[in-house]
């Protein structure tokens, strides 16, 4: 038979994180030997590229689709348009309100926001002033961080929230409005949540700028990009690894699994996440577990990227 | 008496801190000709474009068949039954003829849709009524300036109004044409309707105006009827001083031929140009609309790429490939498209003054502000050219004036041979006799002067030979002795 | 000038006619035809139903901006106005009971009329703004970029608006015949356009206040009601791709639109149309829009890796409209 | 004319000149003026070197498109060659193994010249597409937007260039008496590009150009080669601002420079530069530049909500430009 075709939706390669995300797929045991042929598809940060990228794939007959929308809302069509085609669509990294998805595999967005807010409140003992640099107002995972961000500082009712703005997950954006808010607020905010590593990266530099002490600062952001990891390692921030590569690879062994039933996994992940087990590919979802960068496993983590 | 179609008074208008207009007045009479004159940025255009609505007035009062109206758009004129022939040409370039003749009153059926065959039939019809000999359906943007300047007076006559105002409508043409305009003011003049007529050539005024109106420096002047006046007053009126003779001509050709050109083939239908000029010569070239005149001088100027003959420069073969070769060759090029390719409108008058001298003028990269605000001001002085300040926008500038700058471009380059393309359009009688006195010096000082005019008195006034074209080809050359006008008209119909 | 002249004059007339008409379109054509041998699926029926569909949305903004850049202004807040129309309308439609409004869903063509109203709302302001207030159209429409957005935003509480009533997605997935709604509604707008711009009166008008505003008015025509009413349709329109992209999406998200302007102002300049005004005609502008999305659904076709993808989608449209300009000049 | 009159005439004239000149910068005080009333850290000297400093990039960029967009052009691709040239510059300044090329780090200055002829080059394939090619101005260097953000993702395989050398930094975070780097490149491009416009034989060209181009070709001016230059120069400031950009965040990204065209443009056309050419000073685009970086800063500091920010920035940009305009038509 044909070696089956397996697309992947992107909604944008852009960024490092689902640039590490599509090397993991690229590197998946499977595609190196040969038995699956995978084609990632650049869907621009667009839900409607997306979506067409969908019936592009559709007229050319794939296999299997993995998904990683741009919205949780935004993709549903989607996913419709190709199961009406008979076409199983796995979700990664990004959830999609569908019940069309054959399965999911992701991390929970809320709790890596309660991580990384936790973590600003612990070191600054659950009083003082924070700030919180969110992503683009409206996407899934800004809703969902900011919701985890909330769970955490609704423990902490000393703790008073003093500016609250997008950067729109970027680092130059974010670096500005720091800069600002530093101005704003002199000597008044002791923590940073960063949505993500990037906005943390830039407050980190407007820190800088300022002439302060990034030390006098508790700043944490997500995802675990090769800069954040580094700046972990320096001990400016912390961040909570989100395992790209491991959403990447287990969405794609469940999406072969799909189209070759006694097929068996070949991706390490499996044996390296005891906490989230194969269970015969069955399962509708696949939690990915966070895991916070500590200067103990920076160096093991940044030895991954080269 | 009944009421004047038009009467006016005290209109005044300023443009920041420049008062264009201090008192309009006049009087327009139905079933005549009225010439409105006055020098270069007397006023006239500012007066008419007040008339017309298209812009405000600072204060005066207008009246229309003795009611007094208040026009706050040109839509507003033209219902009142005033049309206008701007000074400045105004085409939709990408619009066919029909179209600009019929903007904004198409005929239309169902829905607004336009009837573009009646459209098409009509402006035809029009056109051909006026031996104007321009297809309806060409676009603007293909048409030369003086097509365009038909297509405006057709455009104009259209409207079918009561007042019509014609601001320069022969700047552009040749006699030809222009003859085509007096038989169709004859015409409107016998049905009743009342013309304002502008133009700095005062041989048509005499030959259709019946009454005069002269504006000064933005003032009321003196007005009455053509027949009570001779050529002499009314230009002392209008120049405020008495002017003894009309064209001067001082120099005296040589021998010496500075430019050669040989069976020159250019744009594909302008065929065997042969001619020389000499050193202090003042050369013209005559011919109707649409001869060729300018595309060989664009040929020679290096505007348009060789398609065959020979052009030799002081005995030297040349081949300009680009203006910038043409004026380090010492040419220089006063074109007759002023908005086209002549100034740059958003510029001032320094800037368009210095602009083919930038080299010369600076030092390194470096402008040498001190000598380019020393050029403007001499060619400011040298023509005579109407402004406030050397830093105004020349789109401020009168039509005239704007003119004078493009000639102190060129004059400032010190050229060895000047092309002038229609140098007087637009330019009083004042400033006319300047621009000829500083033709036959620089002729005289062993220049070489090659010029183009559709004007045949300035042609049998300046000429010391005439080369005539006909349809991309010469038809003759006459020596100063042989010049006539009707040699000239014969030579080039 | 004789009878033979004249005749020369209008066959050299005919060829430039032709080259500026088709020009950008043989480029079109040939890059058709390049793909139709690159890949098996290009010149499917299904694959070309997906272009038309894939080009409904832009080939609509592109329309409305066709208009605003005709009268040389230019039209920037067409992602925001998306955005903005596809929200609030969506709400009037959704089966949500925290994102839409009280009362909703209502019926679909209720929800439809709401987007519409929007959008010609903001175009109305655009339009007083550039006309009335002489603001250049540039600051003006970027003005409505960031305030449409922010309204898209603070109307919807930064949520998407989800599971919009069958109704409302029939303009985004419904068909008739087999042709999807998208390529219907843009086929209509294509043609009213097409209609108004060559053969009424206001196109017309709207052509003289690009060509030439001052014989413009000149001439009598209104050349600030022309451009207030070249804003209303542009903005009418976005308001009109923003409820057909909600609804083939199946929600409305505030992000929907962003730098839609671009993909649209593309369009318009690769189909000819001058951003210096009065030259332009809505079938460039149609060919435009189907380069663009053909361009897009080749390359991904044929799986070319997305950043190669940036680079050859650069280099393409850079080159069709050289192919396009050579051939002017040749002729 | 008399010699009184002519003296009213000075006056008024230097009115209007006043008014063309200080229009927009009015504005801007009065921004400034109840910012400081509004919030009390607005005035502060720290504060001032932040607007300062988030006014360098996007005015450095302002001022190459000034130049362009004097010449009817327009240079969209602003914002990928920033991302170029940060890219490609960093990859010689970074001490990491894996993102720097062989050798790396180099010294500074080799890495910001290598940035600098990365823009340039860029910079140079947009003014040869356009004037010799005449491809319009919009398609050719949204053309280069596309590929240029391609090259960058495929230079750098999509990842950031982190760590890059202090030396390297300098001009993103070093300061010269206080004055922070950016702003010290800032305010020498500034005077240099005022220099040039205004004084320079160049910067006639520019103008008439620009003005007129026919005009200025019968002058004896290469207008080609003039055309080519502003691209040569945006391209060149815009590697400028991409290495800067790198300096101040630390490493060079990928996605840097997204949509920096729109406020570029913006603070042109703010600043009084007229779209079509001809028409402008560098002087009213600093101004322009500044006025964004205000607005901005002043929203951030008084903590105004993200989804209002974007609505009142929106409106307040609009409303300077419409006193600006105002104030032009009564003088
Ligand atoms: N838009 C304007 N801005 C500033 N000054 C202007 C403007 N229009 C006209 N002027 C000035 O008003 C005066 C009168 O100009 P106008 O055009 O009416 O003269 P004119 O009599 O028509 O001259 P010409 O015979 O040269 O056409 C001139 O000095 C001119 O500089
Ligand atoms: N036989 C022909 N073939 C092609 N084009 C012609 C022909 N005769 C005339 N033309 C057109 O007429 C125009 C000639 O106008 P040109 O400006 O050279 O005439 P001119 O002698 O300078 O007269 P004027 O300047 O008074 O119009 C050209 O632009 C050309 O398009
Ligand atoms: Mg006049
Ligand atoms: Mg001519």
């Amino acid at each position: 038979a044909d070696t089956p075709k397996i697309g992947a939706a992107v909604y944008g390669l852009n960024a490092e994180f689902m640039q590490i995300w599509a090397a993991a797929l690229e590197n998946h045991p499977a595609v190196k030997e040969g038995k699956v042929e995978v084609t990632v598809f650049d869907g621009r940060y667009d839900a409607l590229v997306q979506q067409e990228q969908f019936e592009t794939m559709i007229t050319q007959g794939y296999d299997a689709i993995i998904f990683v929308p741009i919205d949780i809302e935004a993709g549903a069509t989607a996913v419709q348009l190709a199961a009406d085609e008979g076409i199983p669509v796995f979700g990664s990294n990004t959830r999609v309100n569908s019940d069309q998805l054959t399965a999911y595999v992701g991390s929970d967005d809320v709790q890596s926001g309660y991580m990384e807010a936790k973590y600003v409140l612990d070191q600054i003992g659950c009083t003082g002033n924070v700030v919180i640099i969110e992503g683009p107002i409206g996407q899934s995972a800004q809703i969902q961080r900011l919701e985890g961000n909330q769970k955490a500082l609704a423990e902490c009712p000393d703790v008073k929230v003093v500016e609250q703005q997008t950067a729109n997950w970027s680092r130059a954006e974010a670096q500005t409005l720091m800069e600002n808010w530093l101005t704003a607020h002199p000597g008044e905010i002791a923590g940073i949540i960063g949505q993500n590593d990037e906005m943390a990266l830039g407050a980190i530099e407007a820190v800088k700028a300022a002439g302060l002490n990034v030390s006098d600062f508790a700043i944490a952001g997500i995802d675990g990009v090769t800069d954040a990891l580094l700046a972990v390692k320096a001990g400016d921030m912390a961040s909570i690894l989100q395992d790209g590569a491991a959403q990447a690879q287990g969405a794609l062994d469940l999406a072969i699994k799909a189209v070759q039933p006694d097929y068996e996994p070949m991706s390490p992940i499996w044996e390296a996440y005891p906490d989230m087990p194969w269970n015969g590919g069955a399962d509708a979802e696949y939690s990915v577990p966070w895991t916070p960068v500590t200067l103990d496993n920076v160096d093991a983590l940044l030895e991954l990227r080269q | 008496m009944a009421d004047a179609l038009l009467e006016v008074n005290g209109l005044r208008k300023q443009f920041g801190g420049v008062v264009a207009l201090s008192n309009g007045r006049f009087v327009l009479q139905p079933g005549s000709v009225h010439a409105l004159c006055g020098g270069n940025g007397a006023g006239k255009s500012t007066f008419l474009t007040i008339v017309m609505g298209i812009q405000d007035r600072d204060g005066g009062v207008i009246r229309r068949n003795g009611k007094e109206v208040h026009f706050e758009k040109p839509s507003d004129a033209l219902d009142a039954g005033i049309s206008i022939i701007e000074q400045e040409l105004s085409p939709v370039p990408a619009m066919s003829v029909a179209e600009n003749i019929y903007l904004g009153r198409e005929p239309a059926g169902f829905l607004g849709r336009i009837d573009f065959a009646t459209m098409n039939k009509n402006a035809q019809a029009l056109l051909d009524e006026l031996h104007f000999d321009i297809s309806a359906k060409s676009l603007m943007m293909d048409l030369t300036v003086a097509e365009l300047q038909l297509v405006e007076i057709a455009k104009a006559l259209s409207y079918d109004a009561e007042v019509i105002i014609m601001d320069e409508p022969t700047s552009a043409l040749g006699e030809a044409e222009a003859d085509q305009l007096f038989a169709a003011i004859e015409r409107l003049k016998a049905a009743g309707k009342g013309i304002i007529y502008v133009s700095h050539r005062l041989s048509e005024i005499f030959r259709i105006a019946d009454s005069y109106t002269v504006f000064r420096d933005g003032a009321f002047v003196g007005d009455g009827a053509i027949a009570d006046v001779t050529r002499e007053s009314l230009i002392q009126m209008i120049v405020g001083r008495p002017l003894t003779e009309e064209f001067i001509k001082e120099n005296t050709p040589t021998e010496e031929v500075t430019l050669k050109v040989q069976d020159l083939n250019t744009r594909g239908w302008v065929r065997d140009i042969s001619f020389e000029a000499r050193r202090g010569e003042i050369l013209a070239f005559y011919g109707l609309m649409g001869s060729g005149r300018s595309e060989v001088f664009e040929r020679l100027f290096g505007m348009s790429p060789n398609e065959g003959g020979t052009i030799s420069l002081f005995g030297q073969a040349v081949d300009f490939a680009s203006p910038k070769q043409a004026i380090d060759g010492g040419l220089a090029f006063v074109t007759e498209d002023r908005k086209g390719t002549g100034l740059v409108l958003s510029g001032d008058v320094r800037a368009n003054i210095c602009l083919a001298q930038l080299e010369q003028l600076s030092r390194g990269q470096a402008m040498q502000s001190r000598l380019e605000a020393d050029a403007a001001q001499k060619m400011i002085e040298m023509f005579g050219i109407k402004t406030a300040s050397d830093r105004l926008e020349v789109s401020g500038l009168s039509g005239g004036n704007q003119q004078k700058v493009v000639l102190g471009r060129w004059f400032l380059t010190n050229p060895k041979v000047l092309l002038l393309d229609e140098p007087t359009r637009g330019v009083d009688v004042g400033a006319k006799r300047e621009i000829y006195r500083i033709m036959s010096d620089f002729a005289a000082a062993g220049g070489t002067v090659i010029m183009i005019s559709s004007e045949t008195d300035e042609v049998l006034g300046m000429a010391d030979r005439v080369v005539v074209l006909r349809d991309g080809r010469i038809s003759g050359t006459l020596d100063r002795a042989q010049l006539s006008a009707e040699t000239l008209v014969h030579l080039a119909a | 000038m004789t009878a033979q002249t004249d005749k020369q004059r209008d066959a050299r007339a005919m060829a430039t006619e032709f080259a500026q008409k088709y020009g950008i379109l043989l480029a079109l054509v040939l890059v058709c035809v390049i793909l139709t041998f690159a890949n098996e699926y290009f010149l499917t029926g299904r694959n070309i139903i997906n272009v038309l569909r894939q080009t409904a949305i832009n080939g609509i903004l592109a329309i409305g901006m066709t208009f605003v850049i005709l009268t040389r202004g230019i039209d920037l807040s067409v992602g925001s106005v998306v955005a903005l129309a596809g929200v609030v309308s969506a709400s009037l439609a959704t089966t949500s009971t925290t994102a839409g409004i009280a009362g909703a869903p209502y019926p679909a063509l209720l929800a439809l009329l709401a987007g519409l109203i929007v959008g010609v709302a903001a175009g109305w302001v655009n339009g007083i703004i550039v006309s009335r207030y002489r603001v250049p159209a540039f600051v003006a429409t970027l003005g409505m970029l960031s305030a449409a957005r922010g309204l898209t935003l603070l109307y919807a509480g930064g949520k998407p608006v989800p599971a919009l009533t069958d109704g409302y997605r029939y303009i985004g997935t419904g068909d008739i015949l087999g042709v999807p709604m998208p390529v219907v509604i843009f086929a209509a707008v294509f043609f009213v356009a097409l209609w108004v711009l060559s053969q009424s009166r206001f196109g017309r008008q709207v052509y003289a206040a690009g060509g030439n505003p001052h014989a413009a008015r000149v001439s009598g025509i209104n050349v600030n009601r022309v451009k207030l009413m070249v804003y209303v349709i542009s903005g009418g329109l976005a308001g009109l791709a923003g409820m057909i992209l909600a609804a083939r999406t199946g929600s409305a998200l505030t992000q929907a639109g962003i730098a839609y302007e671009l993909d649209a102002i593309a369009a318009v300049v690769i189909g000819g149309t001058s951003l210096s005004g009065g030259v332009g005609k809505v079938t460039g502008t149609l060919i435009g829009a189907l380069l663009i999305a053909v361009v897009n659904n080749g390359l991904d076709l044929m799986g070319v890796e997305s950043y190669y993808q940036q680079v050859i989608k650069g280099g393409l449209i850079v080159a069709a409209v050289m192919l396009d300009q050579a051939r002017h000049k040749q002729s």
